[in-house]
């Protein structure tokens, strides 16, 4: 957990109105686990008034990447930063991924819809390391919403896509895809970050097969360290289901302690 | 800036409260302080007001809670939080180690909630003071606050000030038609101290699914937008009353402090600024100590009460 | 947007008076209207409301009469301006000649200059209604306006009322604690419709000098500051509400408008936003009519009070 | 009386924190006087929320162009611009400075403190074309003010300068400057633009020596067109004196209309 007030965006790399920041932040990028996301800082003046959660995309001893849509007022000016700037971030926050369940030669799915694919990506390379096989599953409406794709084949993942609109890939909700492939490999853990639609329909597909599964949520985020509670999301306890803060315990929890709307 | 610094006295004295400097955390925005830990060194803040606290732990509200507007922010966490007993057994023994003033911002639902959280509270150690929020919605009342009558707010205070052993801040609400009434009825009663302003009640809309962006429908607008409100009424108050006024709303420099405490205030409190920079309220100490430096000014409560109007 | 445009009714109708659509320019933030015709055409308006009009000519407050904030600007203009017979004489015979329909502004010292102003601007015509502004400073009751209690607005209403040949709307002041029951005070008093929110009494420092920004010391904010406020205040006041409520504070684009419409406003003044752009005011209309067709909305009043909050 | 939503910024000069705009905008340049000014808008959001007002400092049939200090957050956005982007701008507003009573053959006096050098540039300009002879007295702080002081020398314009601190040209404040040469040269009119005191002071000489005078004078600007009152000074009148509308009956005036505070 560290204000870095000085990070220099090394790299920036662009599709439409997705962006991949690459940059130097290396007391945050050190610290970094999957799953764990930073706190942006994207005006100077008071509109946009609050930080940005973003995942962390990828990590190592120099600093961290993000990768991005624009969404937003708050997106939008980021988007606008150029190579040698410098940004403002806190990080790395939250609880990531499990990992132990991914054990060596084990496979894991991982299902990413539309930006949820953030950090899919540095989960994706920490499981590898470990010696597990990550599958990963991306979808989007179109074509226009699954930019990564030749990123995520070139650093050797096995990748399979989906689009809504058939324009590519398996035609259809990723998380049919998903089930598809259930049908043939089962594997030892699901992890998925997408918007909470999909990831609802993915918590039953789990659930129906018996699987492990850990969802990363999202919420608006006032301060992403605990102090405002207004990140809050419905989790079974075992002291009783309550509202509780995504940025402290979450944003990433097992499927079958999330309540969904 | 070149200025040598010279050492300036930041030293606030509430009467009944001496501070280290005039800057607190407000309450619902720096969690119990602990969170904070890793940003700043609690030891150099003047006072942590930790978030509100009910005689039992609440559920609050359903999110979405929170809703960015043009410079400011509304919230409707409802006071989520944990009990007073919780508070007690497992934060206050750490916060007791700080340098730091900590007081405690009391809720309830009722008048007899508010008396019993102070009454557990009176049997604590290393609490400072107590700040009264008396914007509570009350269940009895359709939802209404004490904070909105002079009558509600002299009776509550009344009640508070005689059943506690610790000196007295009461918070007052910006939602009134006249906030030197209100004050003056806290002081009336008793009260050590007023603090200003709370939320202003606001509300957003989605007009994509024309439903309101809060669970809650309505909820309290702070940050940088309300400051020239909260400036006007720390202003209108602090010439009409004798206890301290602290001031808040908005403040997110030492500028903006110093502004609050020209205005009149003693002391202020920093909000929503701690989201945006979980730092902020020590940046504000250090700017507000350069300041004076640059300005020639050997202590800082010598800016208190400056304005020139004529 | 690819959207092939259907026709969008824009009419408005508010009982008493038909607009051509439901977007009016707000009263001292759009001059006499003439001084827009540079940059926009005014029959495309639903309506102006001229600056606010007293008796006789004023001088206004010294200045400094503005000063920006975070998302917002404060004023003290003080309502400088032409009498009423200037305006009669020399602005009212050009306005007459629009198609768009003219609203005045009017203000009073005491109960007396309201009424002298309307007993005046009744003899004349190509006026469509009057916009009471209760929130001007009654120099007998130190500077308090009509506006901030129920039973002034209640007495000052009732009066105009009857003195009146025209419709009346009221002009509701954001600076009570219930608005909803100075709203009801005019509704009784028999006002033909409520317009809200007026400005938020606020100040600013100039921390270096120490003196106000400001050479009446409090001023008006408004603009995209105060739209949370505004928006609350409409809802909270057209749900309870048989005239209709003319929404205000903050609109800055047609999305804005549109949600005072789903919080209940038949109708909305834009105001601060004419400052930034001086032909807010119609591309306002033009981003309401786009956003109808683009939602199959056939007729903008089927926005109004469609705010769903279960 | 235009809005130019898209003009462009063609050309950006810099010295330290002043800053030359060039800019591609040819409704307002066409119709532009010495002494008018514009109203640019600097943020797309809300914070800043209102346009900042700027004398113009040239003008021609292709456009503008602005001569600005970076006062606050306003000007220090828009000095962020770089050639090729698109401004909004208003204008041309207000009146101008008269030209007539510096006839052909005539001296006229352009006193400029610091910023208020903007709009003597284009004022020189056209009192040159129409024959007369302007002098340029173009006074700051120290060197550091008064940038322009090569581009007026370039420009052919007879330029003095001064500065208080002695860095530069005479030893002190403008006024005295001024004063010094009207008891060399006395010119058949004395314009200026600067601060409120320099003015004053200036108003007071130019009343001694019974020398006709036009100042520009500055006021928060709400609108600029007019319609707020909120950019009033106060003006002698036939009527009575009063509180007036600089950005619509000025921003120039004449000396014995000013009442200074
Ligand atoms: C833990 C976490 C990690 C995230 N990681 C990524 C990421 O890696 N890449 C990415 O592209 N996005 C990510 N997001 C979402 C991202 O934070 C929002 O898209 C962004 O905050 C929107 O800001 P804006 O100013 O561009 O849009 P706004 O104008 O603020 O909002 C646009 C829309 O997004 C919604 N929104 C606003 N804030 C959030 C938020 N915090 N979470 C979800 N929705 C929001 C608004 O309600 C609105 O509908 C993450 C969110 C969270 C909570
Ligand atoms: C008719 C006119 C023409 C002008 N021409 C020029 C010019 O050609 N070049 C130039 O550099 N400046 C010029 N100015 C001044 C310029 O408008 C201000 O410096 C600018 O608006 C400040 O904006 P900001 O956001 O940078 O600073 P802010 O943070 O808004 O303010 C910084 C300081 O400047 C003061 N200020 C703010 N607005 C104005 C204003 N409109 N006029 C005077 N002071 C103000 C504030 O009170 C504050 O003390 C002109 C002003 C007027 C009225
Ligand atoms: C998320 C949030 C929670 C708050 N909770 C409390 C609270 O528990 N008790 C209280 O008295 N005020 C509470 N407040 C109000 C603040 O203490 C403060 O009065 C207000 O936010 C204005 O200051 P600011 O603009 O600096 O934030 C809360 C404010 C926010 C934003
Ligand atoms: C400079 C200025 C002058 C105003 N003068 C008047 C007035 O004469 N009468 C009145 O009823 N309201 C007056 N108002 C209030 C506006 O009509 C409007 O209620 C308020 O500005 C909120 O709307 P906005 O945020 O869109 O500006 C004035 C506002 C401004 C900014
Ligand atoms: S974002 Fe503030 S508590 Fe989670
Ligand atoms: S700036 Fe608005 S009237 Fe002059």
């Amino acid at each position: 957990m560290t204000i870095d007030r000085n990070a220099r965006l090394r790299e920036v790399q662009s599709w439409g109105d997705h962006f991949r920041f690459v940059i130097d932040a290396p007391a945050i990028g050190r610290d970094a686990r999957p799953g764990q996301f930073v706190m942006v800082k994207v005006s100077e003046g008071s509109a946009p008034l609050l930080r940005r959660p973003l995942g962390i995309h990828d990590a190592d001893a120099t600093g961290i990447e993000l990768f991005f849509r624009v969404a937003g007022r708050g997106t939008e000016i980021l988007s606008r930063k150029r190579a040698g700037e410098r940004l403002d971030i806190i990080g790395p926050l939250g609880r990531g991924f499990t990992l132990a369940p991914a054990a060596k030669g084990r496979t894991a799915y991982l299902a990413g819809g539309g930006r949820g694919i953030a950090p899919l990506y540095f989960l994706a390379r920490a499981l590898t390391a470990a010696g597990a096989k990550p599958v990963i599953f991306y979808g989007g409406r179109g074509l226009a919403d699954i930019p990564l794709r030749d990123r995520l084949e070139k650093a050797g993942f096995e990748v399979q896509c989906s689009t809504d609109d058939g324009s590519f890939g398996f035609a259809g909700f990723v998380t049919a895809l998903v089930e598809k492939e259930l049908a043939r490999v089962k594997p030892a853990v699901v992890y998925a970050c997408g918007p909470d639609p999909m990831m609802k329909a993915l918590a039953a597909i789990t659930a129906k097969h018996g699987l492990p599964a850990e969802f990363s949520l999202e919420s608006i985020m006032g301060c992403g360290i605990g102090a405002c509670w207004g990140c809050v999301h419905r989790i079974r306890n075992e002291g009783g289901d309550g509202w509780v803060k995504i940025c402290e315990e979450g944003p990433v929890f097992p499927g079958e302690r999330i309540l969904w709307p | 800036m070149a200025v040598t610094p010279k050492p300036v006295d930041l030293t606030t004295d509430l009467g009944f409260l001496k501070l280290r400097n005039p800057v607190l955390t407000a309450s619902g925005t720096f969690g119990y302080g602990l969170e904070f830990e890793p940003y700043l060194d609690l030891d150099k803040l003047g006072g942590i007001v930790v978030k509100g606290l009910y005689d039992k732990a609440r559920e609050g509200n359903p999110p979405p809670r929170l809703v960015e507007t043009p410079s400011g922010l509304i919230n409707a966490i409802g006071l989520q939080g944990v009990g007073v007993e919780s508070f007690a057994a497992k934060i206050l023994p750490k916060l007791r180690q700080l340098k730091t003033a900590v007081i405690v911002n009391v809720c309830g639902a009722d008048d007899d909630e508010y008396a019993a959280v102070v009454e557990f509270l009176d049997k604590q150690e290393g609490i400072a003071a107590y700040e009264l929020n008396i914007s509570c919605p009350n269940v009895k009342k359709e939802g209404a606050c004490p904070a909105l009558s002079p009558r509600t707010t002299f009776d509550l205070v009344k009640r508070i000030k005689a059943a506690s052993r610790r000196p007295l801040i009461t918070k007052l609400s910006p939602n009134v038609t006249s906030i030197v009434e209100i004050a003056q009825a806290a002081e009336e009663a008793g009260t050590d101290a007023v603090a200003l302003i709370n939320t202003v009640l606001a509300m957003a809309i989605d007009l994509e699914t024309r439903r309101p962006k809060l669970g809650n429908v309505y909820g309290g607008l702070s940050g940088p937008a309300i400051k020239p409100i909260a400036l006007r009424m720390v202003h209108q108050v602090a010439s009409r009353l004798k206890v301290p006024v602290i001031g808040m709303g908005g403040i997110m420099t030492g500028a903006d402090a110093l502004e609050f405490l020209v205005a009149g205030a003693a002391a202020v409190e920093v909000g929503t600024a701690s989201f945006v920079d979980p730092d902020a309220a020590v940046r504000i100490v250090d700017e507000m100590e350069r300041w004076c430096a640059a300005h020639g000014v050997a202590a800082v409560r010598d800016v208190v009460g400056t304005l020139k109007t004529a």
